[in-house]
């Protein structure tokens, strides 16, 4: 049932961490399609990848970190090898980001104005007055309240919400054919997480935005993404539709995930949440096999021995797992 | 056993506990791999401390011995140069290799005990204020300001001036000049630490505030404390060389490393040896001292580590 | 084209008015400006300077006879009148001059006529013309009594061979010749004193021909300067190291404990590594340099056994423990002190070398604080200058007292005749030679360096007379 | 802000108070101007008399107040020894002082910044250990030393500058480098490090996603932020450049106010050496008041941070 | 054995703002702005409310670790307020506190052992071996292996530290447990594993839990009863299931309709708070939740609603359920009936 061709693909990237002791795979071989007016959600548990991932889309990663498999295509393009000045032209432009943290994100030392501002004159090449219009407008969109005013103000003057409206606004002032948000409603309050992801749903409604959704929270994914990928240790565990997810979990590791986490709104509470045992296991220090196998409840004697691999179960549903691969 | 405890156990030999010169051995191998150029700067000020303070009792030689009937003698390399003075000798005769050994043991000793003193008056007053706030933090950084505002220089000519030259002057003034850095270092880092959640914890089990300094502040407040130290204490043998040369460091015949350059400077010309050679040794000592501080610094900045923790 | 000469002096005068200086730095630039009646000679005597002609008419009377027609740089004439007014200013205690002290004994000026004027003494006082050659600058009456003497000691006028035209404070004092100068224009048209701490620089600055004079150089830069073949030395002026010893205590109440620190100094040792052999040894507290030394004394000899048997007798047969004050400001000193250190340690004596600021110094030695000392005085020819003040008990009694010596003293100063005055003196150099107050050391020279273009005899009193520079070749 | 300005004031206020009974207090105790004054012929009357002249015979809290009062006329006394107004003295070699001050800052600054924003974006490379080696050299070198050297390298030997003075440009290359050679390691330091830490920055990352040109994303994003602890440390430099220039004014015979002082207080010259003192901290205080007023040109949250600090 | 343990009466504590630019005044941050509750042994209590809204405040000022300006806390029949600083001291051993962040909570230079050993070295006589003896016995409760108790925490996971940070708060085997976020900073696989243990150590031990958290999955599904929270001021009260079942106060509603719905659960309807949590600087007059209520009456922008009691132990603070209203005032009613449900914010 794949339709056309995915607007961006990842195609079994990995990502390695360059330590005093050698190379530390973080990202393993993920693979991922997000299509055009999609909103595709990543989720997984803190360091498993999901920022390292969205990171090297742009080709941020930090000093020490470098991708070290597969290809990023944007439209059948090859991110990874482009020239450093074409994938900055790129940047902000036809690719956009916005971060899990408002407070940090920011520069400090400079006026919100300027700083959306610098978007219109690096990509457009407006002059200062015209782009200074254009960052009013851009906020305006965004539902900033009086835009006019709050370009002169800077950072520190602004609420957590605030902020985060500004960098949307930021990252959607040349009309990115795709978004990519890492976590960015994490750092802000349930009141204020549910405006910002009303203002996303609505980005990629009215402008048909791709969006990549990068989250930990499982419910805050559903709530926006059609389809979702859940990561573990660096690795895709599953992914599908989110109805069809939701439906129909079938790797432990998300039905472990959906069980642990009690829904208030539920009609009743358990007396003991379903948890999952153990830790999850550090980069460098991974288990053989299966990586959830010592945590998984149904783990067999060949999960600790050998990797599973990627099978459909269902249409554009995925799962890697020895249970799912024996039963299709 | 649950599987998250044979994580820990697993976690590998880093991890493992280690008693004694085991750790110490490892915290310098771990220092060796973090950042070399510290290690290089701790061998090189290893040896020189050596050298300075224990070949010269092995000599038997106090570097003050004048011999005018042998004076600029130039090194054994050069033409007329003796074994008997390696280094050859200075206007008055004096064995210049000597006095270089004697002179880093007087440097070295002025720029620690100098780094002593000024860093336990800048502990206590720091922790104090940083601990305690309110008056006493205003109190203790008013006079810290004072001292700040009054011009290093001056105060040391004063206090020279007032008291006489003498090493011991030396490093009190060193100390009078200097603890407000380590004060106010120690006050931030205090303050940092008192916010930090383990001390609230310590309060809230209901910890008296003295164990709370004790056992919670200042083990955390020192590292960077050490750094701050190594820098200074480099600062201190270009300060005393300094004063020497106005006439206001240790009074001879004590040979020290300022003293040399600045009683040498006379003879750049004819004897180039008697301000090189000490030159080059506060040059090696200061780097490597420097060496060793911004390693330390980088490998206790966690900003700085290269593994993302 | 105009001839400038560039003088580069360790120090910055504090002010230019001779009449209120006493710094060898201050006074270096003030003579240039304001000249006085009689020029100082090497040999003790005077010279003729704005006086042409002199005579003591009695045993406390000197009649001074001025040139004529002579003017100050501000138009005043040099007259009589003026001179009377610059003693009168001279002793002034409103002005507080330093001099004022050492011109006591002359207790009336008369004027005789215009260009005669006549000094009286209250006893006959025959120092009186060598203090005035140094002592007694002229300065015009009007400008002077009308000028704030502060300012006037920043902006002074006197009839000297330079006119003084500006003073950039930590920079450059700048003089002009004075065309009516008594002895013609001198050669230099601009002089400019620059002061330069540091001897290296000094010395840098001669060597790349940015001064043409320079002050204050070692001996080991004189080596330099001479090597260098980019400059010469003028003939030495001399300091008078010694050593005191306070006599009022033990050990030093001792006359053979005070002879043995004469005898246990290898003075010819350090004359040879110190000075390249080129300071003077003296014997006695008189430098043989000076009027009335008694060339015949020979220098303590350099003897260790005799030292040793010297302090036996005294009862230190195992020597005593000692301190060594000496002040700071001079690097000479702080070498010698480590050397003497060094050679007393050998016959017993431990020294604790006490280097002392300045100030400090002074103050330690007026409130009697130390036992030995060293301390300098200038090779003065005169020696009154120095001798009644280091050993009178009337000026000093801080480490020595002796009436036979008071005696001679006095005698010395009131003895006009010069013969009769030279036997007192040697008698008085004798005596001390046998006391030994001090430990006697040497004069050591102190050469200035001059640049090749520059012609400048030296003095022994290190006063810069720049009128008597003149350019080379030219 | 205006609150905080006013704060920030009175502090200074007591700084100077303080600094003034400090610098009395610390003159009355180093002894008597007066035997200094006189020459050494001088008898115990005259000494007297000159005592009671200047007042020193006064008590010392007369003499104090004394002091005060005169100096909120701005009559900081007169000199003892060339009786001149201290005030006067001490303006008269301001300038000089302030423009050796003003050129060492501008030399260590335009050497320190390349080789710190180089060796931060080069971080351990081998660059980026040279220059910080490099650096580091001009720390490990005595003012006075580096300054005899440079005079005779380039005076002496290669006849391209003046040795010493002031007048021209020429004149302060020397010195201002002398001094300023000892400041770039510290410079350099402070701004690898800072831009270091603002490299790993939330925001940076941003403005790279925004697809800054590089030059951009360091040069004003990244170097603001860097900006506003290496304004700190100017600050503080500058104050102490100020009152410790006191070697490099001896070397290069340049007409500032560290030499005075220092001769002052050799002569025990009271007046000189307190208004100096006075005035020298007065100005440390008000560079350093101007520096946190920067601040909020640097950082426009300044006020909020200082406030919940 | 009296129920109550715990009763705060009109708790209150201000933070003081450096004055502004020209204003004479000095200003204040309500963190908590009286707040009363009570809390019976052996119950657990939960706090919601969004960031800032003064939780954490509230939790410490409970235990005096900062100091409350104004109220009563009666704890164990005594007002610890009146308590001397030594009294306090040791006091606090009825009392314990779990922190948020299981990372920064923690002397890094410690051990394990050293750490849940400090409340027992600082408050009790046993020796050594009794109290290593108890550390191990509060380990292995808490689900450590006692075996790794010379380890440094760092070599610890995440959730590994919070039972680390639990076994500190039960060494003492207090009365009071108080947990400020203790899961929000965990893994979500984690979380899980902490709650359960949480509440698993309440039943057993029989301490009364004050729980804060914005997570009001966690509150539900540990806490009897619910306090929630909005700028310093208590809006509700209730047990955990009415309030979760059928919040009174529009602003419980709005924070209940924030959680993320996931899009295979369509037709809920919801009620989205908009504008931002004011300042608490300046926070809002009369009822601090006006100007984002989509109910808001005439008098909420002036008269401070009460907190009233609205039947079955629940508390409102809220005009709308004034038990005696004014003229427009309406009578408390269930909230489906008000026709609130459903209400879009334009329609307001
Ligand atoms: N610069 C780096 N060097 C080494 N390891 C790194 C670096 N940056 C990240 N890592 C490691 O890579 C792993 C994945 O990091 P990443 O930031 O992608 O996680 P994440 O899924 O975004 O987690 P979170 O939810 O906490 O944001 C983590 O274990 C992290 O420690
Ligand atoms: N030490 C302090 N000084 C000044 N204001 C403070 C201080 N601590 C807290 N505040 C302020 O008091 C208010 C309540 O803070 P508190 O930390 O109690 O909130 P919280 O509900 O715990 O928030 P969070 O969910 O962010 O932890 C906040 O506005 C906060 O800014
Ligand atoms: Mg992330
Ligand atoms: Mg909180
Ligand atoms: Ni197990």
């Amino acid at each position: 049932m794949e339709a056309a061709p995915p607007l961006l693909e990842i195609d079994g990237l990995s990502i390695d961490a360059m330590l005093a002791d050698g190379p530390v795979r973080l990202v393993d071989g993920v693979t991922l399609g997000l299509r055009a007016g999609e909103v595709l959600g990543l989720v997984g548990e803190s360091g498993c990848g999901k920022s390292l991932l969205s990171y090297s889309i742009l080709r941020l990663l930090a000093p020490g970190l470098r991708i070290s498999g597969g290809d990023i295509r944007l439209e059948g393009r090859s991110l990874a090898t482009l020239p450093e000045r074409k994938i900055r032209a790129m940047r902000g432009n036809e690719i956009s980001m916005i971060f899990q943290e408002p407070m940090t994100a920011l520069n400090p030392v400079f006026t919100i104005g300027d700083q959306v501002a610098e978007v219109f004159r690096t990509h457009q090449r407006l002059s200062r007055p015209q782009a200074r219009a254009k960052a009013v407008e851009a906020l305006a969109a965004v539902g900033v309240p009086s835009p006019e005013i709050r370009v002169g103000q800077y950072p520190a003057d602004l609420s957590g919400g605030m902020r985060q409206r500004v960098m949307i606004a930021m990252a959607l002032a040349c009309r990115p054919k795709i978004l990519i948000a890492d976590e960015p409603t994490t750092a802000l309050d349930t009141t204020i997480q549910a405006q910002i992801l009303e203002l996303m749903r609505g980005l990629q409604r009215n402008f048909g935005t791709s969006i990549v959704f990068i989250s930990h929270d499982l419910g805050v994914v559903a709530e926006v993404a059609d389809h979702v990928a859940v990561l573990y240790c660096g690795r895709v565990v599953e992914e599908a539709p989110v109805a069809e997810l939701f439906r129909n979990p079938r790797h432990p590791y998300t039905r472990g995930l959906m069980g642990a986490v009690p829904q208030p709104d539920a009609e009743d509470m358990p007396d003991v949440l379903h948890e999952i045992k153990g830790n999850v296991p550090r980069p460098g220090h991974l288990p053989g096999g299966c990586r959830f196998h010592p945590r998984c409840p149904v783990a067999r004697d060949i999960c600790r021995i050998s990797d599973p691999p990627r099978v459909a179960v269902g249409a554009q549903h995925h799962v890697a797992c020895w249970e799912a691969a024996d039963a299709s | 056993m649950s599987h998250e405890q044979l994580d820990a156990a697993d976690a590998g030999p880093a991890y493992r506990r280690r008693s004694g010169p085991a750790r110490a051995w490892s915290a310098l191998h771990a220092l060796l791999l973090q950042s070399p150029s510290a290690f290089i700067g701790a061998l090189i000020l290893v040896l020189i401390v050596f050298a300075c303070f224990i070949v010269p009792a092995l000599l038997g030689q106090d570097g003050e011995a004048t011999d005018l009937l042998n004076t600029f003698v130039p090194p054994v390399w050069q033409e007329g140069g003796s074994w008997a003075t390696p280094l050859g000798t200075d206007h008055l005769g004096r064995d210049t290799l000597s006095r270089i050994l004697i002179g880093g043991r007087i440097s070295l000793t002025v720029a620690f005990c100098a780094v002593a003193m000024a860093l336990s008056i800048g502990l206590v007053l720091g922790t104090l204020s940083g601990f305690y706030g309110g008056w006493i933090d205003s109190v203790i950084m008013r006079v810290g300001d004072l001292f700040l505002a009054y011009p290093f220089m001056l105060l040391t000519i004063s206090v020279i001036a007032l008291l006489g030259p003498s090493l011991t002057n030396l490093i009190i003034i060193l100390a009078l000049a200097d603890w407000v850095t380590y004060a106010r270092t120690v006050r931030g880092s205090v303050i940092a630490v008192r916010g930090k959640e383990y001390v609230r914890a310590a309060e809230a089990i209901g910890t008296p505030n003295r164990t709370i300094i004790r056992r919670h502040i200042l083990p955390n407040t020192i590292a960077p404390i050490l750094v701050l130290a190594t820098v200074r204490a480099a600062n201190y043998i270009i300060w005393e060389s300094g004063l020497s040369f106005l006439g206001m460091g240790v009074p001879p015949p004590t040979p020290t490393w300022g003293i040399m350059l600045a009683e040498g400077r006379n003879y750049i010309l004819n004897a180039w040896w008697l301000v090189t050679l000490p030159g080059l040794a506060i040059m090696f000592t200061i780097l490597s001292v420097n060496l060793l501080g911004d390693g330390l610094r980088d490998a206790m900045d966690p900003r700085l580590k290269r593994v993302g923790k | 084209q105009e001839a400038q000469l560039i003088v580069a002096q360790s120090a910055e005068p504090v002010g230019l008015d001779a009449a209120r200086n006493n710094l060898q730095h201050s006074l270096n630039v003030a003579f240039n400006i304001q000249d006085r009646l009689f020029d100082p000679l090497e040999d003790g005597g005077v010279g003729p300077g704005l006086a042409e002609s002199w005579e003591f008419t009695s045993n406390t009377t000197l009649k001074v006879k001025l040139r004529e027609g002579l003017k100050f740089h501000n138009g005043e004439d040099v007259d009589a009148e003026a001179v009377k007014f610059s003693l009168e200013r001279l002793l002034d205690p409103a002005i507080a001059s330093p001099h004022a002290a050492r011109m006591q004994q002359i207790t009336g000026v008369r004027i005789i006529d215009p260009l005669t004027v006549e000094f009286t003494t209250s006893e006959p006082f025959a120092p009186i013309l060598h203090l005035m050659s140094i002592y007694l600058p002229i300065v015009p009456p009007k400008a002077t009594a009308g000028t704030d003497p502060d300012t006037f000691n920043r902006h002074p006028i006197g009839a000297g061979p330079y006119v003084f035209e500006k003073w950039d404070r930590g920079g450059d004092i700048v003089l002009k010749a004075f065309d009516g100068y008594w002895a013609g224009k001198p050669a230099y048209d601009r002089l400019v004193f620059r002061t330069i701490p540091e001897e290296s620089a000094r010395v840098a600055a001669l060597l790349t021909g940015e001064v043409g004079l320079v002050e204050g150089i070692s001996r080991n830069s004189q080596d330099m300067i001479e090597k260098s073949g980019r400059g010469s030395l003028t003939n030495s002026m001399g300091i008078m190291n010694y050593i005191g010893l306070n006599t009022y205590e033990k050990p030093f109440d001792d006359q053979r404990v005070r002879q043995a620190l004469n005898h246990g100094i290898n003075r010819e040792l350090i004359n040879k590594a110190l000075f390249g052999e080129k300071a003077i040894l003296t014997a006695g507290p008189l430098s043989p340099r000076t009027f009335g030394a008694d060339l015949t004394l020979q220098p303590y000899a350099y003897d260790m056994e005799k030292a040793k048997a010297l302090l036996a007798e005294a009862g230190y047969p195992e020597g005593f423990s000692t301190t060594l004050s000496y002040p700071t400001d001079m690097v000479q000193i702080q070498e010698q002190a480590q050397v003497i250190a060094a050679d007393l340690a050998k016959i017993g004596v431990k020294v604790e070398l006490r280097p002392l600021d300045r100030s400090v110094m002074v103050e330690q030695y007026r409130a009697r604080k130390q036992d030995m000392y060293v301390y300098w005085w200038d090779d003065n020819p005169e020696p009154d200058r120095y001798a009644y003040t280091l050993f009178h008990s009337n000026s000093r009694d801080y480490y020595y007292k002796n009436p036979e010596t008071d005696a001679l003293l006095a005698k010395g100063r009131s003895a006009l005749d010069r013969a009769e005055r030279e036997k007192i003196y040697q008698q008085f150099d004798r005596k001390l030679y046998e006391e030994a107050p001090w430990v006697y050391l040497y004069v050591i020279p102190v050469a200035y360096g001059v640049a090749p273009d520059v012609q400048y005899e030296g003095r022994r009193d290190g006063f810069l007379f720049m009128r008597f520079a003149s350019p080379k070749n030219g | 802000m205006l609150s905080y300005v006013l704060k920030r004031l009175s502090h200074t206020l007591l700084v100077i108070v303080g600094i003034s009974i400090v610098s009395f207090v610390f003159l009355q105790l180093s002894g008597d101007p007066v035997g200094l004054m006189l020459p050494q012929d001088a008898t115990s009357q005259q000494i007297e008399d000159l005592r009671h002249k200047l007042g020193l015979d006064d008590p010392v809290v007369v003499q104090y107040l004394r002091f005060v009062g005169n100096a909120l006329r701005g009559d900081l006394g007169r000199s003892l020894f060339s009786n001149e107004p201290v005030a006067a003295l001490i303006l008269e070699r301001l300038p000089a002082t302030v423009e050796l001050a003003f050129f060492s800052m501008a030399f260590a600054l335009v050497i320190a910044l390349p080789i710190g924003i180089v060796s931060a974006l080069k971080r351990g490379t081998l660059i980026d250990t040279a220059s910080m080696v490099l650096a580091l050299f001009g720390l490990s070198m005595p003012h006075f030393w580096l300054g005899i050297m440079m005079i005779m390298l380039f005076s002496v030997q290669l006849g391209w500058l003046p040795t010493s003075g002031r007048g021209s440009f020429a004149q302060i290359i020397m010195p201002a480098a002398a001094m300023g050679i000892s400041m770039v390691a510290l410079f350099a330091r402070l701004t690898r490090s800072t831009l270091l830490e603002v490299l790993g920055q939330d925001y940076v990352r941003t403005a790279r996603a925004k697809g800054l040109p590089e030059y951009i994303v360091i040069g004003k994003h990244a170097l603001k932020n860097a900006m506003i602890p290496l304004v700190t440390m100017i600050g503080m430099e500058f104050g102490l450049l100020l009152g410790g220039a006191v070697i490099i004014e001896t070397v290069f015979a340049w007409p500032g106010v560290g030499r005075l002082i220092v001769q002052a207080i050799m002569d025990r010259d009271y007046p000189v050496v307190q208004g100096a003192v006075m005035l020298l901290s007065m100005i440390f205080v008000i560079v350093n008041l101007l520096v946190d007023l920067a601040y909020g040109w640097l950082d426009p949250d300044v006020s909020l941070r200082r406030a919940s600090k | 054995m009296q129920a109550e343990l715990l009763r705060v009466k009109n708790l209150v504590r201000r933070y003081e703002l450096r004055s502004g630019l020209f204003s004479r005044q000095q200003r204040y941050i309500h963190a908590v702005d009286g707040v009363s509750f009570s809390l019976n042994r052996a119950e657990t209590l939960g706090i919601v409310g969004e960031s800032g809204c003064g939780k954490t405040t509230l939790s410490r000022a409970m235990l005096r670790l900062v100091e409350p300006d104004e109220g009563e806390i009666i704890f164990r029949g005594r007002d610890i307020r009146s308590l001397t600083k030594e009294e306090l001291r040791r006091e606090r051993r009825h009392m314990q506190i779990v922190f948020q962040d299981p990372f920064g909570s923690f002397n890094p230079r410690m051990t394990v052992r050293e750490l849940i050993d400090e409340p027992l070295s600082v408050h009790s006589r046993d020796s050594a071996a009794a109290r290593l003896e108890r550390v191990r016995e509060v380990m292995a409760k808490v689900g450590l292996d006692p075996r790794l108790c010379d380890r440094h925490p760092h070599e610890f996971s995440g959730g590994q530290r919070q039972r680390i940070g639990i076994a500190r708060a039960l060494v003492l085997r207090p009365e009071l447990i108080i947990g400020d976020e203790p899961v929000s900073a965990l893994d979500v696989s984690i979380r899980a594993q902490i709650l359960n243990l949480m509440k698993q150590l309440q039943e057993e031990s029989g301490a009364s839990f004050v729980m804060v958290s914005h997570d009001l999955g966690a509150i539900r599904f540990i806490c009897h009863r619910v306090a929630v929270m909005y700028l310093g001021r208590v809006v509700e009260e209730g047990r955990t299931e009415d309030v979760f079942r059928e919040p009174l106060h529009p602003y419980t509603r709005g924070l209940i309709d924030a959680v993320p719905v996931p899009r295979l659960r369509p037709g809920k309807t919801r009620q989205l708070l908009t504008g931002e949590i004011p300042s608490p600087v300046n926070p809002p007059r009369g009822c601090h939740f006006h100007p984002r209520c989509p109910l808001a009456l005439k008098q909420c922008n002036s008269v401070a609603p009460a907190f009233n009691e609205v039947g079955g132990g629940r508390r409102v603070a809220c005009h709308l359920f004034a038990p005696t209203g004014g003229i427009d005032t309406p009578a408390p009613v269930p909230v489906e009936k008000a026709g609130l449900a459903g209400r879009r914010p334009d329609q307001h």
